[in-house]
């Protein structure tokens, strides 16, 4: 065992970190590019709009990513989101439930289809991404039959749940900041975090080792409901009126952008927290900015999907650890060279062959 | 009364009182009211309503048209997300002797037309838009556009608007132009040009979602409701946006067209043509209007909801 | 007491227990043997809760045990140690040892707390300061440890499983374990213990239990046991004295092999020679495999041998030195241009790196070779079922089914499987590289490999080099043997020499 | 070694035969039903329309399944159809190109995209469904760019790709039949199909068994933009027109969506194309019988949605072999025990513990 010890968690962590840096990197750059572009890009105000714009994206972002470091996917989130709003927007509009009551339930009901998700799913063990497709155009059309006329004009005290400020800090970023605070705590501090990453590594491993295989994944899906439909209640809240037909469209690739731009791997087991936020204030700062420039929306279009790309060659250096280290391992790959051979990753991504990469 | 199997061409047209109208944008507010007023009349003259579910999806809406034709339903009322992709199908309609109707649009290949002309709705609201701004603002304002232009009625709209806005008020300034489709994202990025440009005190939406979204945008960064230096202005006329024109606050104006009187035409249109009366107009044209808190058809429009 | 009474599971069509009955006395260890597929990890599993059993009754100490989940078993204080170990390589071994365990405070880890006493129980194991390390960097040796480190800190075990735990072993790191094991049972704990090396029963076992086809053939004390009744008890049908090979690979060592018989090679010229390799952790590795000639490479896991087949396989890049193929030089680019030159490789851990588990057998075996006797790029069924039913009945794939699917056969049909791969190309190959041929194949089916690859050498004239950390593979196989460690060659030993004793001094200087 | 022979292929065939039959019996009832609730569904016109339909989309489901099958996938396609069409369509009507020629550029720049694609992710191995999101949401952009007033009022000739009829038989009913007919060849009859498998199941074993592991996903990639790019050619032509905003929008998810129906496993390895034949006919004929039906679109969408999961069902219940065989295999899903474990699948997923379903 004396033999040079190959690439350590020292090492990883330091590659990892850097990627993360990347986009760190690409987040500072940004606001250093913007704010020369513009002068009313860094003014408190559109700061605040920023963090704004993110909230309900972190809200979410956050138990997906623990749900994909566990190879899972929830697809579903978007439609969620929208039945989650129109759940409370009828309830208060046409039953006149207290908007207190009428949050809860929609909520409640977010849970319990995350549950549906997570039985099928987690327990179940049918597969994520197609089950989790069907209920997002499942549950669009659902959202549609509950509220056929989009329901609006809330009591005025929910409204301030989307569009309040508290202590100068807008209502919705406490949930977004929250779920990141609660999600990080789990994952970094509890054991349930160190089990939901053994999960995505390698699930047999976990179960032989006792870690309840399906009831984490299952609650894991059900607070993405949760969440997912809360989101739909700040949202609604903010635009004082709940479309079953559009509150959410879309919903569900945003937030999976902004997961995988954070570097969370889609496979499972690898990615971080941190990741997930900044990927998620990468997509809202781009988006923000480019519209303060005015750029046309293709070219919006063309810079997201660029970023992403840019984003995989940056989580395919993390996975190769073994490289020469630090920012080189990006030179590698555009030299096409050199790479060494990843350190062997989960027990079951077999050691790569560096077949992929040198051409000589 | 129902047709036999495969037949097809003009000897042997399709027979039964089944119109179906395809409106591709199956999420928008306007979708409910128009389809509340069509089955109302189709009642009154023994029609049965069929629709599609295109979801703006221009493959969808293709697929969903064309299989009216091969299924030969007696007449089709279409809104065509793009004019020339409907015309073939129109064409193959006729030629098996469907009655074929194009909404929003002039087709060439079509028995008759339900007309509210994109192009017209959007000088309609520049006009407005610019008395307002000459008439409250001294001729100055800074103004957002919420375009769509991805679709071809954003397209006219913004076209007709272009025509007229930028010449009839000189001072405004247009300070940004983006694309907007749903309520959400005309909140979020009206919000984002109002943190930025807090002076920016005139949106013009091309259609009502996004400008209701604007409208939330501006409560939200702490502007009165009846700001008097504040316009937005939208089209469609739909019940929430009249209702939010009717309180007389900076939602000033939507251009609407009657949108009960569309909802009529869509069966009246097609029903005269298969019932072969010669003298009933092929085309119904219903012009837009400017309704604003002061209109004198505000009360009408609105009224048309509440029955 | 631990007692298993008529355990009974079935999988789909197949009786993978038949009635078990077992009995394990308290301080004692339980030798568990049987061919590929006799049933002994599903066995396990259904006493470690991780599958459940059709029928049968699990009792320790006359409680009756209720074990529906590997999280019970732990609780009934039953630790296992899978054959296929179940650590998260992304986690480091303090986060493995606890996992599914954690030292927790209220909702939260104690990490430091965990560090501590990990660091301690692997000291005890002659382990130090790798608790902070990935599992994933380690050799599958101390991978192995850790397991155990895992299995002890589980609330306190009264029974101990071990599936196979030295298959992927060094022999230092086996005398370890068998010292780890000895003072576990030491402590009163019920050992049940299953591989397929027998010499190590009588090293370990205080009791044998031979399953066959799910049920019990055998059981006896160790004391008045002779290995070859337990040879046929598991093989029955087979000669031990028969082949040289089957002779070897129970009895050990025995004479070495005449010289190498090169002159069977038909071949224009097959020898590699391979000088100063460097690159992936090798240093200056010299070796040379002549045509017709079997070669040993024997070195604890993680020396290196791996390296080099991959190199010469094609599979790994960026090394240097010199190697030379039938005189040319040879570099090969990847594995299909090192096929394309006849050199093929059969690699270690068969489930991740050789199988095709959700194909069927024919599919694994005429991977390469359909290309091979397709017609105008169109794919020729009858020619490839007269390859199949040829290279199966050369290699006594059972069932001789082509539509088997892979996963589901014995491990050693699965090694045959993979084997057959090449044999079936075998006019096109002049070097044939096999990694840990024979890890986890049963005392029959290593036979019949060991006879097959001598029939490569000797009837085809094939260069055979053979890595393995098993002395006594290397003894039975083997023409000649390099020893290497760290990476660098030690040792040449010639025919006359080949014996453990020689291997494991050269390995251990 | 006299113990009984496993499982062989023979009965997984019979399973996925009746797992493939529980989609045919899906079609046949469908069929059945809306002839039974409409006169104006079994008609020629009606059976062509749905061929005609199912067309574009068969068009490029047969490359993604072999796609699928090796275990990548391609999110793309939506965006290389609005590419495709709209490259033939500026060329045909702005620059006066001939219809042939413009077509045949077209499709050359699908190919070159999806040469793109399969050099980032076949070759450089960045992740497929990172990679192909961005390149998603970029070529979007990219199509409006290339055109931002729709091109319309194409040649005569070109029209007729799209929508006319050659024997009576729709025209691009040629392509998609074709596509399909060229991918069972190669899937089956040459050895690339089987290799397309082998990297499916088992990379790393492919790549030492010499299989052409970065090659083979290049050509399916190329293919795959080809056909793309070919389909949004087929479809501008049929609506004389193409929209760059709109041309393939959704498409993506809309032919995942049929492959993954068709029972082909997303993890690649698994499936037939036969089954996506079927995912493909099974979502035509469901759309146009609801439309027919006058079923209101919020119910259509849940249809399709519960169509997947009940998919999702079936494709657990074809993997699971070891089941006591035949329908049962569903009684034993839904009675929640008894469900013997899979066969071991790719290697990666070690073999299934029957924890999943067993609750006893
Ligand atoms: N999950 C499973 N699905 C289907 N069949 C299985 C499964 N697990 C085991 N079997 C079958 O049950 C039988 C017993 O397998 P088991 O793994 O217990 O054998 P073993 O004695 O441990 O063999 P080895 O020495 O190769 O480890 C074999 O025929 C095997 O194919
Ligand atoms: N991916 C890798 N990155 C860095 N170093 C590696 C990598 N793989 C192996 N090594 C180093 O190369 C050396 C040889 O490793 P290898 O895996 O070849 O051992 P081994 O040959 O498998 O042992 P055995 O011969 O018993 O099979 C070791 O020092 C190891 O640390
Ligand atoms: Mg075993
Ligand atoms: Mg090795």
């Amino acid at each position: 065992m004396n033999r040079p010890a190959p690439a350590t968690r020292g090492r990883s962590k330091l590659l990892s970190a850097l990627v993360g840096s990347a986009l760190l990197i690409g987040v500072v750059v940004m606001l250093i590019g913007f704010s020369v572009a513009s002068p009313l890009f860094l003014t408190p105000n559109n700061l605040r709009q920023i963090l704004l714009e993110g909230s309900v994206l972190a809200l979410v972002a956050a138990p997906l990513t623990i749900l994909v470091l566990m190879g899972m996917i929830d697809l579903s989130v978007g439609s969620m989101l929208g039945v989650g709003g129109v759940v409370a927007g009828e309830l208060m509009v046409r039953f006149h439930v207290n908007p207190l009551l009428a949050v809860l339930v929609a909520v409640a009901v977010g849970v319990l289809i995350g549950l549906a998700n997570g039985t099928l799913v987690g327990f179940l063990r049918w597969s994520p991404i197609v089950v989790t497709l069907g209920m997002l155009t499942a549950l669009r059309g659902v959202a549609q039959v509950i509220a056929p006329q989009t329901p609006n004009g809330f009591p005025a005290g929910f409204g301030s749940l989307g569009a309040g400020y508290v202590l100068g800090i807008p209502a919705p970023l406490f949930f977004g900041a929250g779920a990141f605070v609660v999600a990080a705590v789990f994952l970094y501090r509890t054991p349930w975090g160190r089990h939901a990453y053994a999960i995505g590594v390698n699930r047999e491993a976990a179960f032989l080792s006792g870690v309840a295989v399906r009831r984490l994944p299952m609650i894991a899906f059900a607070v993405t409901g949760g969440a997912a439909a809360l989101g739909g209640v700040l949202d609604a809240a903010r635009l004082d009126a709940a479309p079953g037909g559009t509150l959410g469209v879309g919903f569900e690739l945003t937030v999976l952008t902004a997961v995988l731009l954070g570097g969370v791997a889609f496979e499972g087991g690898r990615g971080t927290l941190f990741g997930a936020v900044l990927g998620v204030l990468f997509l809202v700062i781009l988006q923000n900015g480019l519209t303060l420039l005015n750029v046309q929306n293709y070219y919006q279009d063309i810079a997201n999907g660029l970023a992403l790309v840019v984003a995989a060659a940056l989580n395919f250096a993390a996975e190769r650890q073994g490289t020469a280290g630090g920012l080189t391992a990006l030179l590698d790959l555009v030299r096409d060279r050199q790479v060494r051979p990843a350190a062997p990753q989960a027990e079951n991504t077999p050691i790569p062959a560096e077949d992929g990469l040198v051409t000589k | 009364s129902s047709n036999s199997g495969g037949a097809s061409g003009n000897s042997d047209a399709p027979k039964g009182k089944i119109i179906g109208f395809d409106f591709p944008f199956t999420t928008i507010a306007v979708y409910g009211n128009l389809k509340k007023f069509a089955e109302e009349r189709a009642k009154e003259r023994g029609y049965e309503m069929r629709y599609t579910n295109d979801n703006g999806d221009l493959a969808k809406q293709t697929s969903g048209v064309s299989a009216w034709v091969a299924q030969q339903l007696p007449a089709i009322v279409a809104f065509p997300l793009e004019p020339t992709a409907m015309e073939s199908i129109g064409k193959r309609a006729r030629e098996q002797g469907q009655i074929f109707v194009s909404y929003s649009v002039q087709l060439k290949n079509s028995d008759g037309a339900v007309l509210f002309p994109g192009v017209d709705s959007g000088k309609v609201l520049g006009k407005n838009a610019s008395d307002f701004v000459n008439q409250k603002l001294d001729g100055k304002a800074k103004v957002l556009i919420l375009g769509n232009d991805s679709l071809d009625v954003g397209k006219q709209r913004n076209q007709g608007l272009m025509s007229v806005f930028p010449q009839a008020a000189p001072g405004a300034k247009i300070v940004s132009t983006q694309n907007a489709t749903t309520r959400a994202e005309g909140l979020s990025i009206t919000s984002q040009v109002l943190s930025a440009n807090p002076d920016v005190n005139v949106v013009l939406g091309y259609d009502d979602d996004v400008a209701l979204g604007a409208y939330q945008a501006f409560l939200q960064h702490g502007i009165a409701p009846d700001a008097p230096n504040v316009y937005i202005g939208s089209q469609d006329g739909t019940q929430e946006s009249l209702q939010t024109v009717a309180k007389n606050g900076i939602y000033r104006c939507t251009v609407a067209v009657r949108i009960r009187d569309i909802g009529h035409a869509i069966v009246d249109v097609p029903a005269d043509l298969l019932e072969k009366k010669a003298t009933a107009p092929k085309v119904a044209s219903i012009a837009p209007v400017a309704i604003t808190a002061g209109s004198p058809e505000l009360a009408d429009y609105l009224s048309d909801y509440t029955r | 007491m631990l007692q298993v009474s008529n355990a009974m599971k079935r999988y789909g069509g197949v009786q993978a227990l038949g009635g078990v009955t077992l009995d394990v006395a308290e301080g004692t260890v339980h030798a568990l043997l049987g061919h590929n597929g006799a049933g002994k990890s599903t066995l396990i599993r259904a006493l470690s809760g991780a599958t459940t059993l059709d029928e049968g009754r699990i009792e320790l100490d006359g409680d009756v045990l209720q074990l529906e989940s590997p999280r019970s078993a732990i609780a009934a204080g039953i630790a296992t140690i899978h054959q296929n170990l179940s650590l998260v390589g992304a986690l480091t071994v303090a986060e493995n040892i606890f996992l599914g365990n954690e030292k927790r405070r209220g909702l939260f880890v104690r990490r430091g707390q965990q560090r501590d006493q990990a660091a301690e129980t692997l000291s005890q194991l002659g382990l130090d300061g790798i608790h902070n390390r990935r599992v994933a960097t380690l050799s599958m040796g101390t991978q192995q440890l850790v397991e155990i480190a895992k299995a002890l800190e589980r609330h306190s075990p009264r029974v101990l499983i071990l599936d196979e735990p030295t298959a992927a072993l060094t022999h230092g790191e086996v005398e370890k374990l068998f010292e780890q094991v000895a003072a576990l049972r030491a402590r009163g704990l019920h050992i049940i213990y299953v591989t397929h090396r027998l010499a190590e029963i009588e090293q370990i076992a205080d009791h044998v239990t031979v399953l066959k086809n799910g049920e019990v053939v055998l059981s006896q004390p160790t004391a008045n046991l002779h290995r070859d009744d337990v040879f046929r008890a598991i093989a029955p049908g087979r000669s031990t004295s028969g082949g040289a090979g089957v002779a070897h690979a129970v009895n050990g060592p025995a004479e070495a092999h005449s010289a190498a018989a090169s002159q069977a090679g038909a071949r224009p010229s097959g020898g590699l020679e391979v000088r100063r390799l460097d690159g992936h952790g090798l240093r200056g590795v010299d070796l040379q495999v002549k045509a017709g000639e079997i070669v040993g490479l024997y070195g604890p896991l993680g020396s290196g041998g791996s390296a080099i087949l991959d190199i010469l396989a094609g599979a790994r890049r960026n090394w240097a030195g010199e190697i030379a193929l039938g005189g040319n030089v040879y570099a090969p680019r990847s594995p299909s241009d090192a096929l394309r030159k006849g050199v093929a490789l059969v690699p270690s851990d068969r489930r991740s790196r050789a199988l095709f588990a959700g194909m069927t057998m024919s599919e694994n075996v005429l991977i390469a070779k359909a290309q091979r006797v397709s017609r105008a790029w169109l794919r020729s069924t009858r020619r490839e079922r007269q390859a199949f039913d040829r290279v199966a009945a050369d290699v006594n794939l059972i069932p001789r089914d082509p539509r088997a699917v892979a996963g589901l056969l014995s491990g050693g049909n699965q090694q045959k499987c993979v084997l057959a791969r090449w044999l079936v190309i075998s006019e096109e190959l002049r070097v044939l590289l096999l990694d840990e041929p024979t890890q986890g194949i049963d005392v029959g089916a290593r036979a019949e490999i060991y006879s097959l690859l001598r029939r490569a050498a000797r009837d085809e004239g094939m260069a055979v080099l053979v890595n393995s950390s098993d002395v006594e593979e290397v003894v039975a196989i083997a023409d000649r043997a390099y020893v290497i460690v760290d990476g660098a060659i030690t040792g040449t030993v010639a025919a006359a020499d080949l014996t453990e004793a020689q291997l494991l001094n050269l390995a251990n200087q």
